[in-house]
Protein backbone atom coordinates (compact mmCIF):
# COMPACT_ATOMS: atom_id res chain seq x y z
CA UNK A 1 0.00 0.00 0.00
CA UNK A 2 2.92 2.50 0.85
CA UNK A 3 4.59 1.39 -2.52
CA UNK A 4 0.94 2.08 -4.24
CA UNK A 5 0.44 5.30 -2.52
CA UNK A 6 4.29 6.62 -3.49
CA UNK A 7 3.60 6.08 -6.79
CA UNK A 8 0.27 7.93 -7.09
CA UNK A 9 2.24 10.84 -4.99
CA UNK A 10 4.87 10.85 -7.67
CA UNK A 11 2.55 11.18 -10.45
CA UNK A 12 0.50 13.89 -8.68
CA UNK A 13 3.38 15.55 -8.75
CA UNK A 14 4.85 15.35 -12.11
CA UNK A 15 0.98 16.10 -13.38
CA UNK A 16 0.85 19.09 -11.11
CA UNK A 17 4.64 20.64 -12.18
CA UNK A 18 3.27 20.41 -16.01
CA UNK A 19 0.46 21.86 -15.29
CA UNK A 20 1.84 24.84 -13.62
CA UNK A 21 4.71 24.57 -16.14
CA UNK A 22 2.08 25.00 -19.16
CA UNK A 23 -0.48 27.59 -17.55
CA UNK A 24 3.04 29.75 -16.42
CA UNK A 25 4.27 29.30 -20.00
CA UNK A 26 0.93 30.01 -21.58
CA UNK A 27 0.35 33.34 -19.36
CA UNK A 28 4.37 34.46 -19.42
CA UNK A 29 4.47 33.93 -23.17
CA UNK A 30 1.24 35.73 -24.28
CA UNK A 31 2.21 38.72 -22.50
CA UNK A 32 5.99 38.23 -23.90
CA UNK A 33 4.02 38.00 -27.91
CA UNK A 34 1.85 40.85 -26.94
CA UNK A 35 5.69 43.45 -26.02
CA UNK A 36 6.77 42.45 -28.85
CA UNK A 37 3.85 42.69 -31.45
CA UNK A 38 3.66 46.49 -29.76
CA UNK A 39 6.96 47.34 -29.87
CA UNK A 40 7.02 46.03 -33.57
CA UNK A 41 4.26 48.12 -34.49
CA UNK A 42 5.51 51.20 -33.06
CA UNK A 43 8.83 51.01 -34.34
CA UNK A 44 6.94 50.29 -37.55
CA UNK A 45 4.63 53.38 -36.78
CA UNK A 46 8.41 55.45 -36.01
CA UNK A 47 9.74 54.56 -39.36
CA UNK A 48 6.92 55.34 -41.33
CA UNK A 49 7.05 58.88 -39.62
CA UNK A 50 10.51 59.17 -40.75
CA UNK A 51 9.78 58.17 -43.92
CA UNK A 52 6.70 60.84 -44.44
CA UNK A 53 9.27 63.71 -43.48
CA UNK A 54 12.11 62.48 -45.87
CA UNK A 55 9.43 62.38 -48.59
CA UNK A 56 8.13 66.01 -47.64
CA UNK A 57 12.23 66.99 -47.10
CA UNK A 58 12.18 65.68 -50.74
CA UNK A 59 9.24 67.15 -52.23
CA UNK A 60 10.55 70.54 -51.26
CA UNK A 61 13.85 69.93 -52.80
CA UNK A 62 12.18 69.05 -55.68
CA UNK A 63 9.36 72.29 -55.58
CA UNK A 64 12.54 74.50 -54.55
CA UNK A 65 15.13 73.22 -57.48
CA UNK A 66 11.93 73.24 -60.59
CA UNK A 67 10.62 76.35 -59.13
CA UNK A 68 13.56 78.11 -59.52
CA UNK A 69 14.88 76.48 -63.08
CA UNK A 70 11.25 78.08 -64.15
CA UNK A 71 11.84 81.35 -62.62
CA UNK A 72 15.11 81.53 -64.46
CA UNK A 73 13.79 80.41 -67.68
CA UNK A 74 10.68 83.01 -67.72
CA UNK A 75 12.82 85.99 -66.66
CA UNK A 76 15.34 85.23 -69.61
CA UNK A 77 12.62 85.00 -71.97
CA UNK A 78 10.93 87.48 -70.68
CA UNK A 79 13.91 89.75 -70.70
CA UNK A 80 14.44 88.88 -74.30
CA UNK A 81 10.50 89.25 -75.44
CA UNK A 82 10.74 92.74 -74.46
CA UNK A 83 14.06 93.50 -75.58
CA UNK A 84 12.69 92.12 -79.16
CA UNK A 85 9.39 94.22 -78.52
CA UNK A 86 11.60 97.33 -78.04
CA UNK A 87 13.93 96.71 -81.05
CA UNK A 88 10.47 96.26 -83.12
CA UNK A 89 8.69 99.23 -81.71
CA UNK A 90 11.67 101.65 -82.40
CA UNK A 91 12.02 99.97 -86.60
CA UNK A 92 8.12 101.01 -86.54
CA UNK A 93 8.77 104.57 -85.25
CA UNK A 94 11.77 104.95 -87.28
CA UNK A 95 9.83 103.14 -90.35
CA UNK A 96 7.12 106.14 -89.72
CA UNK A 97 9.20 108.98 -89.21
CA UNK A 98 10.32 107.45 -92.86
CA UNK A 99 7.09 107.57 -94.25
CA UNK A 100 6.63 111.14 -92.68
CA UNK A 101 9.23 112.31 -93.67
CA UNK A 102 9.06 111.42 -97.23
CA UNK A 103 5.26 112.30 -97.29
CA UNK A 104 6.42 115.78 -96.40
CA UNK A 105 8.70 115.64 -99.31
CA UNK A 106 6.47 114.84 -101.95
CA UNK A 107 3.12 117.22 -100.24
CA UNK B 1 -12.91 23.93 -6.74
CA UNK B 2 -11.67 20.37 -6.40
CA UNK B 3 -8.89 19.21 -4.85
CA UNK B 4 -5.93 19.77 -7.87
CA UNK B 5 -7.36 23.14 -8.64
CA UNK B 6 -6.91 24.30 -4.86
CA UNK B 7 -3.51 22.31 -5.29
CA UNK B 8 -2.52 24.68 -8.76
CA UNK B 9 -4.12 27.46 -6.85
CA UNK B 10 -2.16 27.83 -4.21
CA UNK B 11 0.76 26.76 -6.14
CA UNK B 12 0.28 29.71 -8.17
CA UNK B 13 0.02 31.87 -4.87
CA UNK B 14 3.31 30.83 -3.41
CA UNK B 15 5.03 31.05 -6.67
CA UNK B 16 3.97 34.70 -6.80
CA UNK B 17 4.28 35.88 -3.13
CA UNK B 18 8.28 34.18 -3.31
CA UNK B 19 8.70 36.38 -6.45
CA UNK B 20 9.58 32.94 -8.46
CA UNK B 21 6.93 33.99 -10.96
CA UNK B 22 8.54 37.32 -11.47
CA UNK B 23 11.86 35.10 -11.84
CA UNK B 24 10.64 32.81 -14.01
CA UNK B 25 9.14 35.17 -16.18
CA UNK B 26 12.40 37.00 -16.53
CA UNK B 27 14.72 33.86 -17.18
CA UNK B 28 11.76 32.75 -19.85
CA UNK B 29 12.40 36.49 -21.18
CA UNK B 30 16.17 36.02 -21.03
CA UNK B 31 15.97 32.75 -22.91
CA UNK B 32 13.90 34.06 -26.04
CA UNK B 33 16.19 36.54 -26.79
CA UNK B 34 19.50 34.55 -26.12
CA UNK B 35 17.89 31.43 -28.72
CA UNK B 36 17.07 34.12 -31.82
CA UNK B 37 13.43 33.70 -30.73
CA UNK B 38 12.50 37.62 -30.11
CA UNK B 39 15.08 37.99 -33.28
CA UNK B 40 12.49 35.47 -35.20
CA UNK B 41 9.51 37.24 -33.70
CA UNK B 42 10.33 40.38 -34.73
CA UNK B 43 11.01 39.57 -38.17
CA UNK B 44 7.45 38.12 -38.68
CA UNK B 45 5.93 41.05 -37.20
CA UNK B 46 7.37 43.17 -39.35
CA UNK B 47 6.61 41.09 -42.26
CA UNK B 48 3.30 40.50 -41.39
CA UNK B 49 3.11 45.05 -41.35
CA UNK B 50 4.51 44.80 -44.55
CA UNK B 51 1.96 42.67 -46.13
CA UNK B 52 -1.26 43.87 -44.45
CA UNK B 53 0.05 47.27 -44.27
CA UNK B 54 0.63 49.70 -41.69
CA UNK B 55 -2.68 51.15 -41.43
CA UNK B 56 -4.90 48.34 -41.87
CA UNK B 57 -2.94 46.30 -38.45
CA UNK B 58 -4.23 46.84 -35.38
CA UNK B 59 -2.46 45.66 -31.90
CA UNK B 60 -5.11 43.03 -31.41
CA UNK B 61 -4.65 41.41 -35.00
CA UNK B 62 -0.96 41.15 -34.96
CA UNK B 63 -0.79 39.40 -31.82
CA UNK B 64 -3.49 36.90 -32.86
CA UNK B 65 -1.73 36.56 -36.17
CA UNK B 66 2.13 35.64 -34.38
CA UNK B 67 1.37 33.91 -31.24
CA UNK B 68 0.49 30.39 -33.38
CA UNK B 69 4.22 30.68 -34.40
CA UNK B 70 5.39 32.44 -31.20
CA UNK B 71 4.69 29.38 -29.16
CA UNK B 72 6.04 26.79 -31.59
CA UNK B 73 8.94 28.91 -32.07
CA UNK B 74 9.83 28.27 -28.01
CA UNK B 75 12.84 25.85 -28.09
CA UNK B 76 12.26 22.28 -25.84
CA UNK B 77 15.71 23.26 -23.97
CA UNK B 78 13.91 26.33 -22.87
CA UNK B 79 10.81 24.57 -22.21
CA UNK B 80 12.64 22.25 -20.03
CA UNK B 81 15.16 24.73 -18.01
CA UNK B 82 11.86 26.26 -17.24
CA UNK B 83 9.87 22.92 -15.80
CA UNK B 84 13.05 22.10 -14.14
CA UNK B 85 13.48 26.10 -12.09
CA UNK B 86 9.71 24.40 -10.82
CA UNK B 87 10.65 21.52 -9.63
CA UNK B 88 13.26 22.83 -7.98
CA UNK B 89 11.27 25.60 -6.74
CA UNK B 90 8.59 23.14 -5.31
CA UNK B 91 10.67 20.25 -4.11
CA UNK B 92 12.57 23.49 -1.71
CA UNK B 93 9.11 24.26 -0.38
CA UNK B 94 8.01 21.10 0.42
CA UNK B 95 4.64 22.43 -1.60
CA UNK B 96 3.89 18.52 -2.98
CA UNK C 1 25.35 60.58 -40.85
CA UNK C 2 22.60 60.17 -38.42
CA UNK C 3 19.87 57.70 -39.05
CA UNK C 4 17.57 60.31 -40.89
CA UNK C 5 19.96 61.65 -43.07
CA UNK C 6 20.95 58.14 -44.44
CA UNK C 7 17.47 57.20 -44.90
CA UNK C 8 17.23 60.38 -46.91
CA UNK C 9 20.04 59.71 -49.15
CA UNK C 10 19.17 56.19 -49.51
CA UNK C 11 15.72 57.28 -51.13
CA UNK C 12 17.66 59.71 -53.08
CA UNK C 13 19.14 57.21 -54.36
CA UNK C 14 16.37 55.25 -55.40
CA UNK C 15 14.52 58.01 -57.42
CA UNK C 16 17.42 58.98 -59.01
CA UNK C 17 18.70 55.19 -60.11
CA UNK C 18 14.81 54.62 -60.89
CA UNK C 19 14.68 57.92 -62.99
CA UNK C 20 11.74 59.14 -61.04
CA UNK C 21 13.37 61.63 -59.65
CA UNK C 22 13.75 62.73 -63.31
CA UNK C 23 9.95 62.07 -63.94
CA UNK C 24 8.82 63.85 -61.34
CA UNK C 25 10.51 67.04 -62.14
CA UNK C 26 8.78 67.00 -65.52
CA UNK C 27 5.80 66.51 -63.54
CA UNK C 28 6.09 69.55 -62.10
CA UNK C 29 6.84 71.65 -64.63
CA UNK C 30 3.92 70.29 -66.84
CA UNK C 31 1.62 70.99 -63.58
CA UNK C 32 2.84 74.76 -63.64
CA UNK C 33 2.09 75.17 -67.12
CA UNK C 34 -1.07 73.61 -66.78
CA UNK C 35 -2.36 75.65 -63.69
CA UNK C 36 -1.69 78.84 -64.91
CA UNK C 37 1.59 79.22 -63.17
CA UNK C 38 3.84 79.96 -65.60
CA UNK C 39 1.66 82.91 -67.37
CA UNK C 40 1.51 83.94 -63.97
CA UNK C 41 5.09 84.43 -63.69
CA UNK C 42 5.33 85.72 -66.95
CA UNK C 43 3.21 89.04 -66.33
CA UNK C 44 4.93 89.50 -62.77
CA UNK C 45 8.28 89.55 -64.59
CA UNK C 46 6.93 92.13 -67.56
CA UNK C 47 5.32 94.11 -64.72
CA UNK C 48 8.65 94.42 -62.73
CA UNK C 49 10.89 95.11 -66.02
CA UNK C 50 8.31 97.85 -66.88
CA UNK C 51 8.55 99.09 -63.61
CA UNK C 52 12.53 99.03 -63.53
CA UNK C 53 13.14 99.75 -67.04
CA UNK C 54 14.76 97.32 -69.28
CA UNK C 55 18.15 98.74 -69.31
CA UNK C 56 18.26 98.95 -65.79
CA UNK C 57 17.66 95.84 -64.24
CA UNK C 58 20.19 92.50 -64.74
CA UNK C 59 18.38 88.98 -64.89
CA UNK C 60 20.15 88.47 -61.81
CA UNK C 61 18.23 90.91 -60.10
CA UNK C 62 14.39 90.04 -61.61
CA UNK C 63 15.40 86.66 -60.64
CA UNK C 64 15.90 87.57 -57.00
CA UNK C 65 12.79 89.93 -57.23
CA UNK C 66 10.31 87.56 -58.82
CA UNK C 67 11.53 83.86 -56.83
CA UNK C 68 9.81 84.65 -53.65
CA UNK C 69 6.41 85.22 -55.38
CA UNK C 70 7.15 81.66 -57.97
CA UNK C 71 7.71 79.78 -54.33
CA UNK C 72 4.28 81.23 -53.21
CA UNK C 73 2.30 80.59 -56.31
CA UNK C 74 2.99 76.96 -56.36
CA UNK C 75 -0.35 75.99 -56.05
CA UNK C 76 -1.34 73.42 -52.64
CA UNK C 77 -2.94 70.84 -55.12
CA UNK C 78 0.78 70.58 -57.18
CA UNK C 79 2.29 70.28 -54.12
CA UNK C 80 -0.09 67.56 -52.37
CA UNK C 81 0.15 65.34 -56.14
CA UNK C 82 4.01 65.24 -56.18
CA UNK C 83 3.65 64.41 -51.95
CA UNK C 84 1.30 61.33 -53.09
CA UNK C 85 3.50 60.07 -56.12
CA UNK C 86 6.31 60.18 -54.04
CA UNK C 87 4.63 58.53 -51.40
CA UNK C 88 3.61 55.79 -53.73
CA UNK C 89 6.66 55.58 -54.95
CA UNK C 90 8.10 55.03 -51.65
CA UNK C 91 5.00 52.38 -50.88
CA UNK C 92 6.29 49.79 -54.38
CA UNK C 93 9.32 50.24 -53.28
CA UNK C 94 8.89 48.39 -49.62
CA UNK C 95 10.35 51.43 -48.12
CA UNK C 96 7.42 52.46 -46.10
Amino acid sequence: TMLINKEKQKKLQEKLEIEIHNDLLQDCLNEIIRNVACSALRRSELQAQRVMACAEGICATLLEEVTCEQTWDVTVMMTKQLKEERKCAVRTLARAVELARIGKYFG
Amino acid sequence: MNKDAQLRHSINQKLIENGERDRLKELLRTKLIECGWKDQMKAHCKEIIRQKGLDHVTIEELVTEITPRGRALVPDSVKKELLQRIRTFLGKNSII
